[in-house]
């Protein structure tokens, strides 16, 4: 078959980061960076997201089309959020 | 449903009398049936978001309120927005003409997913089952923008089913962008590269991008409202914080989208009729295919233009200018090379042309007006006034309805194996463009004089302006109750149709008319561009 | 540059811009105007005391900025001939300013949609002689914003701890409107009525550096023609600062918990 | 509402009709999966965009509400979802080999703990309901830490009670797919060469938890240093 099939091993890996990433972020929240706290929490997220993304959904493994499926999601989400904190971020700004 | 031609043209079988009775028609997964019934379903709601538009211009035709009770004309003008919205432009050109043409441009068999477009229309009927319940027991009065605090806390009608009943809608239009993105992407005959699709499948390729990554943010936003009026609580609510500014960006973020959701296929569908009509090659073609796909990112960068004066801060509102003139480049882009193809063509008048270049005129007057709501000076004046009406109904009526109803007629051989009379046609395009004309441009000068929107009464001055507007609307009508029908009565007394009736080099044109069920006998092998007219000097036309 | 068709479109967008960006700062020396829009009328408070209703009077040759916020839904003041409108939201002042040239009566319409009298919701603005306005203003007077609203200063008891002497449990006001406050957290922000306002409806938000945060929630108790009294009042402190007596009575917790909160009735299907 | 291609009666190969062959069916239907999953994503977007934009406006109100939040039930939770992908993905891996046997024990593993994890939501749920933490059923809290305000932190809850109800609402769609699927996998119908139904339903089980990796953080672990 076409399919690609993944050791266990590595799915077994992805797992244990996985869970390990989960303890980490919640000891981190304890720790006061200040306004760093939240960028941390995200880049923690986003790194286990992409395990999932990459090895348990396969998109290592799918042809380019369902790669740009995802980006072009990531794009139009950023796109949502990012103009709508243009608004937010520079009403209190002097005209 | 209809009597099979027995002219002797037409011996074989084909998908109208493959299979008769009524669980061959609401059980189908052939994309052409399923068109079918959208355009039953479609020109239903058509016709009656049409019954509203008429009694607000009637109404309209006197300064005092004095038809209906001015609860009422809010009903009405809410009304005839969401079902017009909703239930006929976003699903008419790609639902209807899309999901007949679009299998057989690719030289597909059928839909990628056809249990997903029976789904689709199922969700379709289902919504406009509630909505239409929700009008015949109240109706609901917040406008089809739903702003908020009025709808979640001050409005009490059905606002909540007429949210339910185009939450549907919008899964039926997410699953017919699904069906398109799969079937361009994975069932493209063999030989068909992407730069020999022809530009009706370009467009409605861009049109289901935009569904997909749009319909979900107005799904959750009036999800949200109807949370909030159930529960009386919720996160647009001023007491607890809520802004009902960020309503108006999840709202607009999918609506401005929408917009080009409504008139892209409608694009697509001129790029087919200027091509066979003029018997040339479209002239840019990357340019024009590229043009759909500009259309469809731009699309999601300019939803702030909607609301300059609603509160968003002065450098986003900046920002949402300069992008939105950006993406007017895209359609003046196809307008310009529109023209240049009509350029030394073979042009031939038939009905579908001057759907076209009706299109071409008033779509382009629709866009023009749009630099002018796009610029912040101007906006500030113009907007929520019956300008904005004018500019928005230009671009939906001149263009969407003018191209849906080229369509109409451009594949009804196809569709039917019988030709339109030409001479009725061509009489109704001429009524529907007058009649278009006299009703709208005469409400770009109530905008500009200030007449707001919405307004179930209104300033003295304003009344020939609007009286006109009526006259207009009352030949508008007419102009689209000839074509229903005509075209009814050519399904069964209309001439019977040759296979290629325009001479097209169109893919969807090299089987029979009415097609197999399975579209082609054996699946087309694709060697040229798209619109190689030069090629074929032998095809000329037939009907 | 100029000539290609994008070149028009970066023309037309910068003078757009130019009109939007003088839209949105209004002249500080501008009459400044009050005014609450409510489902289906407009209501206008004079600095010195005249109210009106779906009328405005304003001199003309002079730069006028109505300061506007709204009691239930989303309006939009609206007047043609001024070539000018702004939506009026339900949770944040915004002001709208304009300078009439000749005098006359204009239409004042409402632009967005707000219910059953959307199309009712309309009125005219007067655009007088100075001399007419100055008979005008002398006629309407029963006692200027400042003095109402120094009367609600008392009546919910905020003179009890915004006072002068040292003993205040809440920060001077005097001199307080378009003066730099320092919060708790260490930003600083400009007392504007937006500010005010929020420091009533919900005073532990922003916490001025060096308090507690022991003001009662207002939310719901304050409607929204008291709020503009009371910010008139706070902005008349900057001539007189506070004359009090030192022992007036400190309403406590739980007498601001028995008043019932005013809740929008609304039936609904 | 199941939406890939359910394997139809025609009689095995299970080829439906537009299709040249399997392979193209099995990459149309992941295509068709990763599109209709993007949908989902941009139906959360709307809501995390809401959430940003609060959190930015009034974010000491959201501290404290986050304070208020089970931060043990909410990573038990986390840790409980992340064990149902790797079944779920050793269960689609079975079905890769078409052992049934195996997809049926992989999936009822994976059912445990998407039980599991919702058991544990209305755990949560019910000791938000005690302190009075419900928006609009009896909500009544008190602070008096400074930049906090109780309208605010009512916000909050709306907003974190829409975000985990929509999560949850999920869970169940997915546990009703992942039954179905088990159902089928035990008659034996999914093979070698015919299983992009599993396939589809375990994108859409990722996808799910994908959601929780985000709302964990964002709701349960907003800076819990300051006093």
């Amino acid at each position: 078959m076409a399919e690609h099939t993944v050791p266990k091993k590595i799915y077994a890996a992805i797992w244990a980061t996985l869970l390990a990433m989960t303890l980490i972020t919640t000891l981190v929240a304890f720790v006061d960076l200040g306004r760093f706290n939240t960028v941390v929490a995200l880049a923690i997220a986003t790194f286990k997201a992409s395990l999932v993304v990459l090895f348990f959904m396969g998109a290592k493994y799918t042809p380019r089309l369902t790669r740009v499926v995802i980006i072009c999601g990531i794009f139009f989400l950023g796109l949502l959020l990012a103009f709508s904190m243009v608004d937010y971020l520079t009403r209190l700004w002097p005209a | 449903m209809s009597a099979a031609p027995t002219a002797a043209v037409h011996p074989r079988e084909h998908y109208l009398n493959v299979d008769y009775g009524i669980r061959s028609w609401l059980l189908t997964t052939d994309h052409k049936r399923i068109a079918i019934l959208y355009m039953i379903s479609v020109t239903v709601m058509f016709f009656i978001g049409g019954i509203f538009a008429t009694l607000i211009r009637l109404e309209l035709m006197t300064p005092a309120g004095d038809l209906v009770t001015s609860d009422t004309y809010n009903k009405l003008f809410t009304m005839h927005g969401i079902v017009m919205v909703f239930f006929f432009l976003i699903p008419s050109v790609p639902a209807v003409i899309g999901n007949f043409v679009l299998p057989m441009m690719v030289g597909a068999r059928d839909m990628a997913f056809p249990k997903i477009n029976l789904l689709s229309w199922y969700l379709y009927v289902i919504g406009a089952g509630i909505t239409l319940y929700c009008i015949t027991i109240g109706g609901v009065d917040t406008g089809w923008t739903f702003y908020t605090p009025f709808s979640t806390t001050y409005s009490n009608t059905y606002v909540f089913g007429s949210i339910v009943g185009i939450l549907f809608a919008g899964f039926s239009s997410i699953f017919t962008g699904l069906n398109f993105i799969a079937t361009i992407h994975k069932l493209r005959a063999p030989g068909l590269t992407w730069r020999r699709m022809q530009l009706f499948l370009w467009s409605n390729y861009a049109t289901g991008v935009i569904m997909i990554l749009g319909t979900p943010v107005v799904a959750i936003a009036l999800i949200l409202v109807a949370v909030e009026r159930v529960w009386h609580i919720g996160i647009f609510n001023p007491a607890l914080g809520g802004d009902p500014v960020l309503f108006q960006h999840l709202f607009w973020f999918y609506s401005h989208p929408a917009v080009y959701i409504m008139v892209l296929p409608a694009m697509g569908v001129v790029s087919e009729l200027v091509t066979t009509f003029s018997r040339k090659r479209v002239f840019g073609y990357e340019f024009v295919a590229a043009a759909s796909i500009a259309i469809a990112v731009f699309g999601f960068l300019v939803w702030g233009h909607h609301m300059f004066v609603a509160g968003i801060s002065l450098y986003s509102a900046l920002l949402f200018s300069i992008m939105s003139y950006l993406v007017a480049i895209p359609s003046a882009v196809k307008v310009f090379n529109w023209t240049a193809t009509l350029y030394k063509g073979a042009i031939s008048y038939r009905t579908p042309m001057l759907y076209a270049f009706g299109f071409i005129g008033l779509f382009t007057m629709g866009g023009l007006t749009g630099l002018f709501v796009a610029a912040l000076g101007v906006d500030i004046h113009v907007t929520d006034t019956y300008f904005v009406v004018a500019h928005f109904h230009y671009i939906m009526v001149g263009g969407t309805v003018m191209a849906y109803l080229g369509a109409i007629h451009y594949w009804w051989p196809k569709m039917f194996g019988r030709m339109y009379p030409e001479g009725w046609a061509k009489l109704s395009a001429g009524i529907i463009f007058i009649g278009f004309n006299v009703t709208f441009f005469p409400q770009f000068l109530l905008g500009y004089l200030g007449m707001p929107r919405r307004y179930h009464a209104y300033a003295p001055e304003f009344q020939v302006l609007n009286v006109m507007s009526t006259a207009g609307a009352s030949i508008l009508a007419v102009g689209y109750m000839l074509p229903l029908i005509y075209l009814l009565w050519s399904l069964r007394y209309g001439e019977i149709a040759p296979a290629n009736p325009w001479g097209s080099t169109g893919l969807e044109w090299q089987t029979t008319s009415p097609p197999p069920t399975h579209n082609f006998e054996e699946t087309p092998v694709v060697t040229e561009e798209a619109y190689a007219y030069d090629k074929h000097p032998e095809m000329e036309f037939v009907a | 540059m100029v000539d290609h068709p994008a070149g028009h479109r970066l023309v037309i967008f910068v003078w757009g811009a130019a009109v939007y960006y003088s839209y949105g700062a209004p002249p500080k020396n501008a009459l400044r105007v009050y005014g609450t829009a409510k489902q289906w009328m407009w209501k206008f408070q004079h600095p010195d005391g005249q109210r009106e209703i779906n009328e405005l009077h304003v001199p003309v040759g002079q730069d006028v900025a109505v300061t506007l916020i709204s009691q239930d839904v989303i309006h939009s003041f609206f007047v043609p001939a001024f070539r000018v409108k702004m939506d009026v939201l339900p949770n944040r002042y915004r002001t709208v300013w304009f300078r009439p040239t000749r005098a006359g009566t204009y239409h004042l319409f409402c632009a967005e949609y707000c219910g059953t009298s959307h199309s009712g919701m309309i009125g005219w603005v007067m655009v007088m002689e100075p001399a007419d306005y100055e008979t005008w203003l002398a006629s309407g007077a029963e006692g200027s914003l400042a003095s109402s609203g120094d009367k609600l200063f008392r009546h919910f008891g905020c003179i009890s701890c915004h006072r002068a002497d040292k003993g205040a449990r809440g920060p001077d006001l005097a001199g307080l409107y378009g003066k730099e406050v320092h919060l708790q957290d260490g930003t600083t922000q400009i007392a504007d009525e937006n500010y005010i306002r929020e420091s009533i409806l919900a005073p532990k938000a922003k916490i001025v550096a060096g308090w507690q945060p022991i003001m009662p929630v207002f939310q719901g108790q304050v409607n929204e023609d008291e709020m503009l009294e009371l910010i008139a009042y706070i902005k008349s402190l900057q001539q007189n600062p506070l004359n009090v007596n030192p022992n007036a009575p400190i309403p406590d917790e739980e007498q601001r918990k028995r008043n019932p909160q005013v809740e929008p009735q609304v039936t609904r299907p | 509402m199941s939406h890939s291609t359910e394997a139809g009666t025609v009689p095995h190969p299970a080829l439906q009709v537009p299709y040249r062959d399997l392979d193209q069916q099995r990459e149309t239907a992941t295509l068709g999966m990763f599109v209709f999953l993007l949908t989902e994503l941009m139906m959360f977007g709307g809501l995390f965009c809401a959430y940003l934009v609060y959190r930015t406006l009034y974010f000491p109100s959201f501290q404290e509400g986050s304070k208020h939040m089970d931060l043990a039930i909410g990573a038990v939770n986390t840790a409980v979802l992340i064990c149902s992908s790797l079944t779920m993905a050793l269960g689609v891996q079975a079905a890769q080999k078409g052992r049934s046997k195996a997809i049926v024990s992989w999936m009822a593993v994976t059912l445990l703990f998407g039980c599991t994890f919702l058991v544990l939501k209305g755990v949560e749920y019910y000791q938000h309901w005690r302190a009075h933490e419900v928006p609009g059923l009896g909500f009544d809290l008190a602070s008096s830490t400074a930049g906090v305000d109780i309208a605010r932190v009512q916000l909050f809850f709306v907003l974190y009670f829409i975000m985990t109800g929509l999560h949850a609402l999920h869970m169940l769609i997915g546990i009703g797919l992942v039954t179905w699927i088990t159902i089928c996998a035990g008659k034996g119908r999914y093979t070698e060469g015919y299983h992009n139904p599993v396939e589809n339903v375990g994108l859409y089980w990722h996808f799910v938890d994908l959601v929780w990796i985000y709302l964990f953080p964002l709701l349960y672990l907003i800076s819990r240093t300051r006093t």
